[in-house]
């Protein structure tokens, strides 16, 4: 049943309260089971072979001594995955990933897998593998990767995005341009142009819980994987195009996710996993190991981005520039298009031109990282606008408003804006207390604006009403944050019921139709959106059966507060019939009562953050400590603010952790040199203020409650806030993420000569 | 892999002197345990010496301190008399790891595993403290910084461990401090660290020793930074004479937690901070 | 490898379990006695989601080996509620919106019971300290805070009224 | 009506910012497109999305698209 998703305006009685969360009690007793808390009967231990080496290629595996060990149940390698993707170069990508094809790509990528009866014996048949490398030139710095000289890491990349298209192998991937106008002109017109280049590392999501999965594939083709995912009906679709078995056989379980942040909306291990089951015929177990999960999974990006903005004195800017020179791993991405698409979306430009260059080198797959990409475009855009700001002697805040697109400013993208946030987040930070805070000696503030497109995408949902009159929604998006809570409200919201009468539960791929996995903010979003209308279908059947038990014809049964009340003075004489009582009589009116729905649910509505940041650096060692930190960001509509507060926070705080101390550290040897928690460092508690949030509510006119995705968009502005501050504290400009405290006390020295 | 837990000292000895392959003891395992998980060592033999009663004694008195090599470092915190005798030597210990760590690392432990970074070991040897060594041949002591020869590599013989560390009785008006840098403020690995422990009289430095920590392969006690500090009350001569003196005895490695030039200077800024902060510890006013 | 047989307490009950020498406590909780609350991020106790107490002591239970639980008092998340009733950490993390994911949370409550039996009026400096062996990924750790601070708070109040 | 293509999509039309096509719906338009441009088979293949009017859509081809809309051409993109 198709219904309308404008914007209805309507007073909200559940949501937007703060109630507590359905499985919460689940998380506090250790009972939640997350990806490696599954067992099956008879399961195997799986374990994979990774390549010590950055580049080289893999000219013989004997696996015979590992085969003979008594315990060992199924051992594979490249061969054991035959080419089923039919020449979809895309899906031969994520093949190869998973399992090397005659040449290890990065430090860390798998070349063979086993199945043994306990962990000991896969370890142990692991070092009976003998494998045969000729080392290869490696690259992985991205600027280095672009040159002539550099050492090709697939012979078979041309180029695209150039005319004429390139008949030689490169490793840029792609050439993406974004923009409109004569930036020339613009340039031309300008009293102050500014131009500078950045940097900034290689960083994880850092989720605490590693890849994890229980595979079972029998023989017949037919299978069940328990796994940690935000997408589990894409990985069913993936893995079962990889293995050839029918998507409807394959029935996959979403596990409590443990932390994704993009991480886990790609499969790594678990098309091998089903293919050791399958070798095997009994289940297999595959959990990550915490270095395994730093060298090959998908980290973020590192990159090589150069800004020019120019501004006339009265404070508008005329032209702006940029090119974005990504890294994505060993296999192209489309991380470089985001960073051009996403550089300038803050502004109102009538002149700007992005371009960036998708670069091959010999580093793991980059995977999708919270707003991929646009954090250090932020980076690099929001330290220039504080540049030419200081030169134009304006405030920077000042400046920004200014700049700030609005409805009906063709972003830098492309498209026209509808209603957007970025003017009234910005007038937000103004306002705020904390920019009035007194700043003390080397103390510095920074202020930095994001932008994150959001997404909907493939959603469907059940909504099945029990006789006693409880609720159990099933949805396919995975809960990566509390979004059980935030949907139970909307179903309590529209069926006019207690929050507490409803229950969310993650469908299985074999309960729903398609989910699109749970990315781009789109979780309470897309299946809120789903749920509301599956709500109002199950609302038409409670109509139905409040008709029919009453006698009146179904026109003059209306849905107010939780019940059935009968319309016209002919029907006065009917009292009205909560739900509760429909469904008592369910068995007898018609059967089970159940509202469905499956939407495309795209108008996800862009979204817009500002961040304020006041640091202390210490001019002798070069730490910074982070003394204050405020989001502002526009929801659209809290459904539930006390997480989407959490969202605004730990999007911070993981921004915070890039921004000073974050980073892959690469031998010359092309391995990853800090593959754990101890030298990848993200932040602590200690590390950390309280992080102050403000919520705007600038209602989407494409949800029905005026719903944004809030996830994403609050990594974006901190690399930039605190490049800011730290630049304003120490009196240099920072040009290079993380700003470790090696490299601040290197900039304070070198400006004093 | 056999797993032994001896009640005595003897009978460790004994273990440790009888296995032919890789023998590791276990004290608090936080180091140990780490290798083994990284595959770093395959032991045949651990021996846990946390059933060794006399291990875990803690005895703080006038005539000095004794720290059984079983005694997490969470304990050391816990005596307050400790921490009035050797506060440097306390907050070095309490730096190695978050609470999880302090519940069952020692510095002991901390000093065996022999890492350039140990954060107790500089403390330790600024302090004078001796190393009371077990093996089949009885007991020896040794000073701290004899221990440790290179990075993983120590003095002990193959059936020997350290039974215990002792502190020397305490001097009136003195004091010792520890300071390292970590970029975070927490569960990290000192890039550079500096221990100083200051006597003073009538105001005066009498003696100082300095030692400095992840600057070279073993800690570096620098003579010439202490003897910058004696006679003095901490001027500012004084102590950029000191930093000078660290700085010249730096020999860091470039590596992913550091850089030469960067430890170079840090050890300089530690070590000045450090020895003020013992300074005013020891009564001490500019 | 010949399995060391350990008899220990866990959460005040009596087990008996036999395991592999090098086998880390972690294993055994999860594997042979089932407490998959405990759970894993690191195995290098860097994390500290594996956080339980031995003997009352705050340890990464990954640091620790199986063999040497002999005789030892473990406490785990799974230990944490009395009865059908919660623990005000357990009840205030919820109520505070204290987690998102959630699987650092075992971890936490385990940190937060050892901080506040020792000290039951932190400060926020010292709860921010005593709980830095914890990685959270998801909440900035905002509201972690809030809801240890809200538990001593609570549970102060508790011990004045009991007196 | 004036479709704009960003980036990699130009070059599938001959290096063209800005073409003329017609549709009703965002299927229709991309039909419509691919008979006048077949290199752009690829690129739907890859996944696209349409901004109509600034709202961004990926997967909704029966989306209708006003008259007078402002239209664009995206690739398709992904999100944490």
């Amino acid at each position: 049943m198709p219904y309308e998703t404008d914007y209805t305006n309507q007073g909200f009685s559940k949501v937007g309260t703060r109630v507590n969360r359905p499985d919460g009690v689940d998380k506090v007793t250790g009972r939640a089971k997350y990806g490696a808390d599954a067992n099956a009967a008879g399961q195997l231990v799986g374990r994979i072979l990774r390549s010590p080496h950055a580049h080289a290629l893999i000219t013989k595996i004997d696996t015979s001594k590992a085969e003979k060990l008594p315990g060992v149940k199924a051992v594979l390698t490249g061969k054991d995955f035959p080419d089923l993707t039919g020449g979809d170069r895309g899906m031969m990508n994520i093949l190869e990933n998973c399992m090397a094809r005659g040449r290890a790509l990065y430090d860390g990528h798998a070349v063979a897998a086993v199945a043994a009866i306990d962990a000991d014996t896969a370890n142990e048949a692991l070092k009976l593998i003998k494998v045969t490398y000729k080392q290869l030139p490696h690259v992985t710095d991205v600027d280095e990767a672009m040159k002539p000289s550099a050492p090709i890491i697939h012979d078979w990349v041309r180029t695209t995005g150039v005319t004429p298209a390139p008949t030689t192998a490169s490793n840029v991937a792609q050439r993406t341009e974004f923009g409109h106008g004569d930036i020339d002109a613009g340039f031309a017109q300008a009293d102050v142009i500014i131009e500078k280049s950045f940097k900034t590392e290689q960083t994880h999501q850092g989720y605490i819980e590693p890849h994890a999965c229980l595979a079972t594939l029998g023989p017949d083709g037919s299978g069940e994987l328990w796994v940690t995912t935000q997408g589990h009906f894409t990985f069913r679709n993936v893995c079962a195009s990889l293995l050839g078995l029918d998507v409807a056989k394959l029935r996959v379980t979403a596990s409590e996710i443990g932390g994704g942040f993009g991480g886990k909306t790609h499969v790594w291990t678990e098309p091998v996993a089903l293919q050791l089951s399958r070798r095997a015929n009994r289940p297999v177990k595959l959990v990550m190991s915490r270095d395994e999960v730093f060298k090959a999974t998908g980290p973020t990006s590192s990159t090589s981005v150069d800004v020019k903005i120019g501004a006339k004195r009265n404070g508008k800017i005329t032209a702006a520039s940029a090119e974005l020179r990504y890294q994505s791993g060993a296999f192209p991405g489309m991380w470089a298009m985001l960073g051009a698409m996403t550089s300038f979306a803050c502004y109102d430009l009538k002149n700007v031109k992005s371009v960036g260059f998708d670069v091959l080198v010999n580093r793991p797959k980059v995977a999708a990282y919270r707003a991929p990409s646009a954090p250090m475009a932020a980076f690099a855009v929001e330290s220039v606008v504080d540049m030419v700001a200081a030169e134009l002697g304006m405030d920077a805040v000042e400046f920004r408003i200014k700049n700030a697109a609005k409805k009906g400013t063709k972003a830098s993208y492309g498209p026209v804006y509808g209603p957007i946030g970025i003017g009234p987040t910005l007038e937000a930070v103004k306002n705020h207390p904390h920019m009035k805070r007194k700043l003390g000696k080397n103390q510095g503030r920074g202020v930095a604006c994001g932008f994150w497109f959001n997404f909907g995408g493939q959603t469907c949902t059940d909504l099945n009403i029990g006789v006693d009159g409880s609720v159990n929604l099933t949805v396919g998006t995975v809960d990566v944050g509390g979004s059980r809570a935030s949907l139970a409200l909307i179903a309590a919201e529209e069926l006019g019921i207690d929050y507490e009468q409803v229950r969310v539960t993650i469908g299985d791929t074999n309960s729903l139709g398609h989910n699109d996995t749970t990315e781009g903010s789109r979780g309470t979003f897309s299946s809120g959106m789903a749920a509301i209308f599956a709500a109002r279908d199950a609302v038409e059947v409670l109509k139905q059966r409040a008709a029919a038990t009453w006698g009146i014809p179904v026109e003059q049964v209306v849905w107010e507060a939780g019940e059935a009340r009968a319309k016209g003075k002919q029907n006065n004489n009917l009292p009205p019939l909560s739900l509760k009582e429909i469904a008592a009589k369910s068995p007898r009116t018609g059967g089970p009562i159940a509202g469905h729905n499956e939407v495309v649910a795209d108008g996800a509505g862009v979204s817009f953050a500002s961040h304020m940041c006041d640091v202390e650096v210490d001019p002798e060692t070069g730490a910074t400590k982070i003394l204050r930190y405020t989001v502002v960001q526009d929801a659209g509509k809290a459904i539930h603010p006390d997480y989407v507060e959490g969202q605004f926070q730990g999007g911070a705080a993981q921004g915070i952790g890039w921004a000073l101390n974050e980073e892959y550290v690469y031998g010359d040897d092309g391995r990853l040199q800090n593959a754990g928690f101890l030298d990848y460092r993200i932040p602590v508690c200690s590390d950390l203020p309280f992080i102050d949030t403000q919520i705007l509510e600038i209602p989407n006119p494409n949800h029905p409650y005026g719903v944004r995705g809030v996830g994403e968009t609050s990594i974006v502005p901190p690399l930039a806030a605190i490049g800011n501050a730290v630049s304003n504290a120490v009196g240099v400009r920072m040009d290079h993420v993380p700003m470790s405290p090696p490299r601040i006390l290197k900039a304070i020295e070198a400006a004093q000569g | 892999m056999r797993f032994e837990s001896p009640t005595t000292t003897k009978a460790a000895a004994a273990l440790l002197a009888s296995e032919s392959g890789v023998a590791h003891v276990l004290a608090g395992g936080t180091d140990l345990l780490v290798r083994m998980k990284m595959g770093a060592t395959e032991p045949d033999l651990v021996v846990d010496i946390k059933r060794i009663d006399s291990l875990r004694e803690l005895k703080v008195t006038a005539a000095g301190v004794h720290i059984g090599a079983a005694v997490p470092a969470i304990m050391l915190g816990e005596s307050d008399k400790l921490r009035g005798l050797w506060p440097g030597v306390v907050e070095a210990a309490n730096l190695i790891g978050s609470d999880q760590i302090q519940g069952r690392c020692t510095v002991a432990g901390n000093l065996c595993n022999a890492s350039p970074a140990a954060d107790s070991v500089p403390a330790l040897i600024a302090a004078g403290a001796k190393a009371v060594v077990v093996g089949t041949k009885g007991k020896r002591r040794v000073a701290v910084e004899k221990v440790v020869l290179g990075p993983g590599r120590t003095s002990l013989a193959r059936d020997e461990f350290i039974e215990a560390i002792v502190l020397p009785a305490r001097a009136g008006k003195s004091a010792d401090a520890y300071l390292r840098f970590t970029p975070r403020t927490e569960m990290d690995i000192a890039v550079v660290s500096a221990a100083i422990n200051l006597t003073l009289s009538r105001g005066i430095v009498q003696s100082a020793k300095v030692v400095l920590g992840a600057v070279a392969p073993t800690a570096v006690i620098v003579p010439a930074a202490a003897k910058a500090l004696i006679g003095t009350k901490l001027d500012d001569a004084a102590l950029a004479k000191m930093v000078t003196a660290c700085e010249a005895a730096c020999n860091p490695i470039d590596d992913k937690r550091g850089t030469i030039e960067y430890r170079t200077k840090v050890a300089g800024v530690m070590a000045r901070r450090a020895a003020l902060i013992a300074f005013e510890r020891a009564g001490g006013a500019k | 490898m010949n399995g060391v047989t350990v008899s220990a307490k866990v959460n005040g009950d009596a087990v008996q379990y036999v395991c592999p020498p090098d086998e880390s406590l972690l294993d055994v909780l999860r594997n042979r006695l089932n407490l998959t609350g405990v759970k894993e991020g690191c195995g290098t106790g860097d994390c500290g989601a594996c956080s339980i107490t031995l003997d009352g002591r705050l340890v990464c239970s990954c640091l620790v080996l199986g063999a040497e639980a002999e005789g030892r008092e473990i406490g785990t998340v799974e230990g944490l509620s009395e009865g059908g009733k919660l623990h005000t950490l357990q009840e205030q993390f919820i109520e505070k919106a204290a987690l998102q994911c959630g699987i650092c949370t075992p971890g936490f409550l385990v940190a937060a019971k050892v901080l506040l039996e020792r000290n039951s009026n932190p400060s926020e400096e010292e709860i921010r300290y005593a709980l830095a062996g914890n990685l959270c990924r998801c909440t900035g750790y905002d509201k972690i805070v809030r809801a240890v601070q809200s538990s001593a708070k609570i549970m102060r109040r508790g011990k004045k009224a009991s007196r | 009506m004036q479709v704009q293509l960003s980036g990699i999509l130009s070059q599938a039309a001959g290096g063209a910012r800005c073409v003329d096509c017609a549709g009703a719906t965002i299927g229709e338009l991309l039909q419509a497109l691919l008979l006048k441009y077949p290199e752009m088979q690829s690129h739907l293949d890859d996944g696209i999305a349409v901004a109509i009017n600034g709202e961004i859509y990926r997967d909704r081809r029966d989306q209708p698209i006003p008259a007078n809309a402002d239209v664009f051409l995206l690739p398709r993109i992904q999100g944490g």
